[in-house]
């Protein structure tokens, strides 16, 4: 393990910016979000959630699949360019990650998405264990460590410390491109880490929705859940929106759309929402047609079509960002507390 | 809030109505969500009307309307206006709708909250409609913490259109002066700007978007069944967020289509997940709307011609205006 | 897709000498859509028109551009021979490289490129468009006129002459209007009633026409060439087809303390009455507000007087279905109410009157039997002070911001005659400026002055002062001189500012004709189609259109029959088919396009529309194709897109936008 | 931008001419050859009230430089009163657009009746040198737009 003092952490950026593109957790006008490192950019190392969930960086909101230009009447097709360049992820948290985990289910599994591919191939995780989780977490839930993240690399914050801890052969290798800015750790730090990983499991327990029970939800819940006259209520207050779906680590929906440039056509990709009315439409219309067939679609999703398809894996993780985002406080820990009820009730 | 409970419950008894449309109370202490009640169990045990009830009812009505019976629905001041608005354009109908105008004394946002460095939320006291607490004791896991209420009120309320119903079948609950701010002095302020600091200005705050419509869902102006921005007519990308373009074409032209009908009501800032400061579009339209065609507020009735639906022979001319010439 | 052809005019050298055809014709060909591309010398002529009827034959085009002349000179001719040659017409638009191009550029290469880029936008409109087809309507033959004064018995008769069924609704119980209330008329002076009674008498009697007296436009649904009114017919309580109108029953009412309308309530009338002795028709109306029998049931004298048993105080209103093909507006004016010129001493004093009551003064069958004296005294008056401008001009919100156009000349005629006929009463006139636009009207004022010795003063009046001794104290300012004037006067007439008639208001909301600030309606066109309303089927005549004198109205009231008889004459109607159009999957029913329509073009339906799936009653906009001209004003403001634009889609411009700009 | 540094810069303009007054006043100008640069190009609408707000920013996210909108003048409109619609809403848009840090003079409307053949060339001169001192807009195109 490592260290470096927090009033260091500039050095330490700039030492990976030095090699690769690197991505960090920054304030712009109020809110924090991913983005690009340059020279002078701040790191927000204290907002635990970023806004947008990091998923971005490996699964951008748009991206260009291939170009067709337009020469007089003849049509070339330009395909684009495979993300290859190495970057850094850093600071995501371990909720983010299992976020990334149920990204590769859909886009690693055959047919390989080579977009996503190329970029979770080039991408090193740097993880910031979270110091101070807050009432709108839940990754316990499912199964999430936010003190000991699956990362490349690890890092805990400690006082006027960060902690630094390689665990992937990725990992060391960027430690190793940046051991000039990092101290060895000693005992000393070891048993500091230690502690604040069990400071942060303790405040977890006492998080108000720690203890959410997940009881009936799985791949074999289909008809039961499905059917429930429970969503009918639920889904009145939602508008429709994309805001959970957008701020969402794991939702993976996107449309694919051309752009006419005016000398040709860009097709792109962009994140799309089973919100919207228009998600999946095809010719004939659409096949979800109300509001409550697309809002109930949406946790389905999460909790039992993903679970079916993929060993019993949830689609969400647990980050709170629903919670905390959605204009009408609608979200999926209220919704598994309906069903909840709904159980007690019957 | 026991005097709008009991209410409530009287007026579903005696079959005024068939159904509530109010706040349920949420599970964390911020965060009721909009919501109908049929019983008055449900209505005794959930209903929830204390600060974080900001949510604007109004467009609800317009599903609403569509039921069996009337609903009865609680109406904030500044909801009223855009009630007033949907009435005009017959999206909702008054005869399904038994308004109870609730007082408001300001209405919180958790996100200023936060911003002030507050984590862990567990309980937060002094958002009750009864008390006129100044101040918030916010108890979190990392210790409690006071937030003045004033601090933690949404923008809107700062600049609030004063605390009258415009449209109530009865009142209930007593309001507070919130408005301690210049409606117009943030337009103002860029108004002043250099061109290109006000491109600089929107360029940032239009780059957080994220394209989920929020703004746009929630606003009681947007009420088409299908958005120009969701149909194929225009071929105007809905959800790509490609290009910085697309950001500022949506925002100008929805901002534009509520020009003139938009009540100011603050809904599209108070959801933004990025916080951008979207009331500045509509507010820069309702201020030279006042400037050039004489004061106007949308939904202050439920009659009037709206000011992009009327016209003088002498108006001003394009670009006279806005410093162009 | 469409399959495209183009076709690039030189128009001699007009277009060639500095557009490169050739060049046109072969970027033309490379543009999605286009299988043709040709050019020729002249285009638009029979051979050039046969070359593009061949191709679309021989090509199976679905579309053509013509790169040529402005639109506005042969978009007629060339989209006829694409009709000819079996092609919807709507399938060819014009690219403009002549005036926007070849003759405003001198630089061949500049030219030439701008020509290609034009074509390109053409052919990117012609790739959406697609075959509209014009509708068709029925006439129905038959005008309605609203208003029974001048204009609307000319209106009337000038109808009914070529030969279609007129019917006139007049509110009032007599034809005949504000004309028949005037004694003499400028700049001839002429009786009034001498010229207007025959006309009154020729309209009752022509047998395609059809007056409803005592009748008001109640609803009118439907547009232009097949209108349905309702008439309500007022209860007159006399049996129309008994009475012979010989007078008994007026003399015999004991009810005779009812204003005199006619009169300008300066004298009473009975509770029956006819409102003049040459009314027509001539059959009295019972006034119920008035009549004994009506308030307290007692009386009944009428009924026993009259010996045709006409009297039938069971009647009540009946309305009247009708189809119209035309409508005509007649509504005429009153004078404006004088509550807000206090100045004036106008409530203060029975010797200060308006122009109209010194008309019925003057006039022989007036309250004072034609003899000029003082309303208060019965003296006749020595000194009168005439004062332009009440109400008109004005900068303020108390008055007309308008002249009322007929007041000069109506006070220099007051003013001779008052001079003729009592040589020795002073008359003295205040004026902003005298305006005497009109065949002989400056002469006809000239005399007044010079020969009449009437006294104009250029300048204001600021008060009138009743005094103790029951003069009237006139404070005004002459600005000519300079100086303060007072005088003294026996009576003070207010040259009073004209409205339209209040009744124009609820008529012109029912036939959807828009109205300006001042209540007059507007017309179509200012300078072109004055004597039409925007409203397809609505025509203007008189003074309900803006201020004008007798001979104007007649002539525009003569105009207006002419716009109608066109109208008539026609047995359908081709509608313009670049309407709008409203999609009703997207339309909210929100109202604001029909706010901006000014055709009344739009209403609104309830209907069960099945939204992908979803069935709902719903409120949608539909346009109605006679009505709509195409403006667009509705499609911008519609924040959906629902409302589109005939020929000029979103999608359309969109498309040429896109061209130009790539 | 100055307009030294834009020398070889030919601004793309888009003008919207209603029916029957601007594009009668421009034919005009054409057939009184009064010139103007070629780099105005002009669409045809039925009527000022007819141009959509969208229309205008979607020739700028294509690349255009200047819009400008021509109609009947106020008071003589074909259809009565759209000018007078498509005169508030320009003028709010108009603003907008001010607002947000378009350089002023991007966007410009001009009355324009059949007789002024004479005024369309010289609004339409003034307005390209205009844009062309303003240079290249590049605050609200789509960069993918970019040749």
């Amino acid at each position: 393990m490592f260290k470096i003092a927090k009033r260091n952490l500039p050095e330490l950026l700039r030492a990976i910016a030095a090699e690769q593109e690197l991505y960090l957790p920054v304030n712009i006008s109020g809110q924090t979000n991913f983005a690009v490192w340059t020279e002078g950019t701040e790191a927000d190392l204290d907002t635990l959630k970023t806004v947008k969930s990091p998923k971005d960086m490996f699964f951008p909101q748009s991206e260009t699949l291939y170009t067709v230009k337009k020469e007089n009447k003849k049509l070339s097709i330009q395909p684009e360019a495979l993300r290859e360049q190495r970057f850094v992820a850093f600071g995501m948290k371990a909720c983010d990650i299992q976020g990334i985990k149920v990204l590769d289910k859909v886009f690693l599994a055959e047919p390989i998405d080579t977009f996503y591919a190329a970029r979770r191939e080039h991408g090193t995780i740097v993880a910031l264990a979270c110091h101070e989780p807050e009432e709108t977490c839940f990754c316990k839930v499912f199964g999430v460590d936010c003190a000991e993240p699956d990362a490349d690399v690890v890092m805990w914050a400690v006082g006027e410390m960060l902690y630094w801890k390689p665990v992937t052969e990725k990992g060391k290798a960027l430690t190793e491109s940046v051991s000039g800015v990092l101290e060895a750790a000693d005992e000393a730090d070891e048993k500091a880490v230690s502690d604040e990983q069990d400071n942060i499991r303790a405040i977890v327990e006492k998080l108000p929705y720690t203890n959410l029970s997940l009881e009936g939800w799985d791949g074999n819940a289909t008809d039961a859940k499905f059917n429930s006259p429970v969503w009918e209520k639920l889904f009145k207050p939602c508008l429709a929106c994309g805001t959970c779906t957008f701020v969402c680590p794991t939702c993976q929906c996107y449309d694919i759309k051309d752009y006419d440039t005016g000398h040709g056509v860009q097709r792109y990709r962009c994140w799309d929402s089973c919100m919207y009315s228009d998600f999946t439409m095809m010719a004939h219309g659409n096949n979800r047609t109300s509001q409550m067939q697309r809002f109930r679609q949406r946790f389905m999703h999460k909790l039992v079509y993903f679970p079916a398809n993929n060993d019993g894996m949830y689609s969400c993780v647990g980050c709170g960002r629903c919670v905390d985002k959605c204009p009408s406080s609608l979200n999926i820990v209220k919704v598994i507390k309906a069903f909840e009820k709904e159980a007690v009730d019957q | 809030m026991q005097e709008i409970i009991n209410r409530a419950k009287e007026l579903l008894a005696d079959g005024t109505v068939a159904r509530v449309l109010g706040w349920r109370i949420g599970d964390l202490p911020y965060n009721p969500e909009p919501s109908y009640f049929e019983t008055a169990e449900d209505l005794e045990k959930n209903f929830v009307y204390d600060g974080f009830c900001g949510a604007n009812l109004s467009k609800y009505m317009i599903e609403g309307s569509k039921l069996e019976g009337k609903t009865l629905v609680f109406l904030k001041p500044c909801d009223t206006y855009s009630f007033n608005q949907l009435i005009k354009e017959n999206r909702v109908d008054r005869e399904k709708a038994y308004i109870i105008g609730v007082g408001c004394k300001g209405k919180l946002d958790v996100e200023k909250i936060k911003a002030q460095g507050i984590k862990g939320i567990l309980s937060i006291s002094g958002a009750e409609i009864e008390g006129d607490a100044e101040t918030l004791t916010v108890n979190t896991l990392y210790g409690d913490k006071t937030v003045a209420y004033k601090d933690a009120m949404l923008e809107r309320c700062h600049v609030c259109k004063g605390k009258e119903h415009m449209i109530f079948d009865e009142e209930i609950g007593e309001s507070k002066d919130t408005k301690d701010a210049d409606r117009f002095a943030e337009v103002e302020k860029i108004e002043a700007m250099k061109p290109e600091e006000k491109f600089a200005y929107f360029q940032k705050e239009l780059s957080k978007c994220i394209r989920c419509n929020a703004c746009r869902n929630v606003c009681p102006a947007c009420s088409c069944r299908k958005c120009v921005f969701d149909s194929t007519k225009f071929d105007s990308a809905q959800k790509a967020n490609a290009d910085s373009f697309e950001e500022k074409m949506f925002h100008i032209i929805r901002a534009f289509h509520v020009a003139g009908r938009c009540t100011d009501c603050g809904e599209c800032s108070r959801v933004c997940p990025q916080g951008i400061p979207l009331h500045l579009f509509n507010r820069k339209f309702i201020k030279d709307i006042d400037e050039f065609y004489g004061d106007y507020q949308a939904g202050a009735d439920a009659e009037s011609k709206g000011p992009l639906t009327s016209f003088t022979f002498g108006d001003v001319e394009p670009g006279v205006t806005g410093g162009r010439r | 897709m469409q399959r495209i052809g183009v076709f690039v005019c030189h128009c001699g050298s007009n277009i060639a000498a500095t557009v490169d055809v050739k060049k046109v014709v072969e970027m033309a060909r490379l543009e999605p859509g286009v299988v043709h591309a040709e050019d020729y010398q002249y285009m638009c002529s029979e051979v050039g028109q046969a070359k593009i009827a061949a191709a679309i034959h021989e090509k199976h085009l679905t579309g053509v551009v013509v790169c040529s002349c402005s639109p506005r000179m042969h978009e007629a001719t060339f989209r006829k021979a694409a009709e000819k040659a079996g092609l919807n017409p709507y399938m060819v638009e014009i690219a403009n490289i002549r005036e926007h191009c070849s003759w405003i550029h001198k630089n061949i290469e500049e030219a030439t490129e701008k020509a290609v880029i034009l074509a390109r936008a053409a052919i990117a409109k012609v790739n959406l468009n697609a075959p509209l087809k014009a509708g068709e309507s029925r006439v129905t033959k038959r005008a309605l006129v609203i208003g029974g004064g001048i204009a609307g018995i000319q209106t009337a008769l000038d109808i009914a002459d070529a030969g279609y069924e007129v019917d006139i609704v007049e509110k009032t119980p007599s034809i005949g209007g504000r004309m028949s209330q005037l004694d003499k008329t400028f700049p001839t002076l002429d009786c009034s009633a001498c010229i207007l009674t025959p006309k009154m008498v020729e309209a009752s009697a022509h047998e395609k026409i059809n007056i409803y007296t005592y009748s008001e436009v109640e609803k009118v649904t439907g547009f232009v060439g097949d209108f349905t009114v309702d008439i309500r017919k007022k209860a007159r309580s006399v049996d129309m087809t008994k009475c012979t109108g010989c007078g008994v029953c007026q003399e015999k009412c004991p009810s005779k303390k009812a204003p005199s309308e006619f009169n300008r309530g300066l004298n009473n009338r009975s509770a029956i009455y006819t409102p003049f002795a040459q009314a027509i028709p001539n059959v009295p109306v019972i006034d119920r507000e008035h009549c004994i029998k009506f308030k307290t049931g007692k009386c009944g004298l009428c009924e026993k007087v009259c010996q045709a048993g006409a009297i039938d105080y069971t009647q009540k209103d009946e309305i009247i279905t009708e189809k119209y093909g035309a409508i005509v507006v007649a509504t005429g004016f009153d004078t404006i109410k004088l509550d807000k010129y206090d100045e004036y001493a106008y409530s203060q004093s029975k010797d200060v009157i308006t122009s109209l009551e010194l008309e019925r003064i003057m006039n022989a069958a007036g309250p004072t039997k034609g003899h000029l004296e003082r309303l208060s005294d019965g003296k006749p008056p020595k000194n009168m002070v005439f004062i332009q401008c009440v109400g008109s001009r004005c900068s303020d919100n108390r008055g007309k911001s308008y002249c009322s156009k007929i007041c000069c000349m109506y006070t220099a005629k007051h003013a001779m005659l008052i001079r003729d006929k009592y040589p020795d009463v002073n008359v003295t006139v205040f004026y902003i400026d005298v305006r005497t636009p009109g065949k002989n009207f400056d002469e006809f004022y000239r005399r007044a002055v010079e020969d009449y010795g009437v006294n104009y003063i250029k300048g204001q009046v600021g008060k009138v002062a009743p005094q103790p001794n029951g003069q009237l104290l006139v404070q005004g300012v002459d600005l000519i001189d300079n100086k303060q004037i007072l005088m003294e006067a026996d009576m003070v007439v207010l040259a009073t500012a004209i409205e339209p008639d209040p009744s124009v208001r609820k008529i012109a909301t029912m036939l959807t004709a828009s109205i300006d600030t001042n209540n007059f309606l507007t017309e179509a066109h200012a300078k072109l189609r004055p004597v039409e309303s925007p409203t397809a089927g609505v025509f203007l005549s008189g003074v309900c259109q803006g201020p004008k004198d007798i001979p104007e109205t007649v002539a525009q009231a003569g105009a207006a029959a002419v716009k109608a008889i066109g109208l008539l004459a026609k047995d359908k109607l081709m509608t313009n088919p670049c309407t709008a159009k409203s999609d009703e999957l997207l339309c909210n029913g929100c109202s604001q396009c029909a706010n901006v329509c000014p055709y009344g073009a739009i209403s609104y339906e309830t209907k069960l529309i099945n939204d992908h799936g979803i069935r709902e009653e719903r409120r949608v906009a539909v346009v109605n194709n006679a009505l709509c001209q195409g403006c667009g004003a509705c499609t911008v403001t519609c924040p959906s897109g629902a409302m589109d634009l005939q020929g000029f889609s979103n999608r359309q411009i969109l498309a040429e936008v896109d061209a130009i700009c790539r | 931008m100055s307009i030294t540094a834009n020398e070889e810069f030919r601004p793309k303009i888009v003008a919207f001419c209603c029916n029957w007054c601007s594009y009668a006043g421009a034919d005009l100008a054409g057939s009184s050859r009064l010139t103007y640069p070629a780099d105005v190009k002009i669409i045809r609408v039925p009527c000022s009230c007819r141009v959509n707000p969208m229309f205008i920013l979607r020739a700028f996210e294509k690349g255009a430089d200047g819009v400008i909108m021509c109609g009947c003048h106020p008071g003589d409109c074909h259809y009565s009163t759209g000018n007078y619609y498509a005169r508030r809403r320009m003028a709010l848009l108009f603003s907008m657009l001010d607002y947000i840090g378009v350089e002023h003079g991007r966007t410009r409307v001009e009355w324009v009746s059949a007789a002024e053949g004479v005024k369309f060339s010289q609004t339409m001169n003034e307005f390209v040198a205009k844009i062309t001192s303003l240079g290249k807009n590049v605050r609200l195109e789509d960069l993918r737009c970019r040749k």
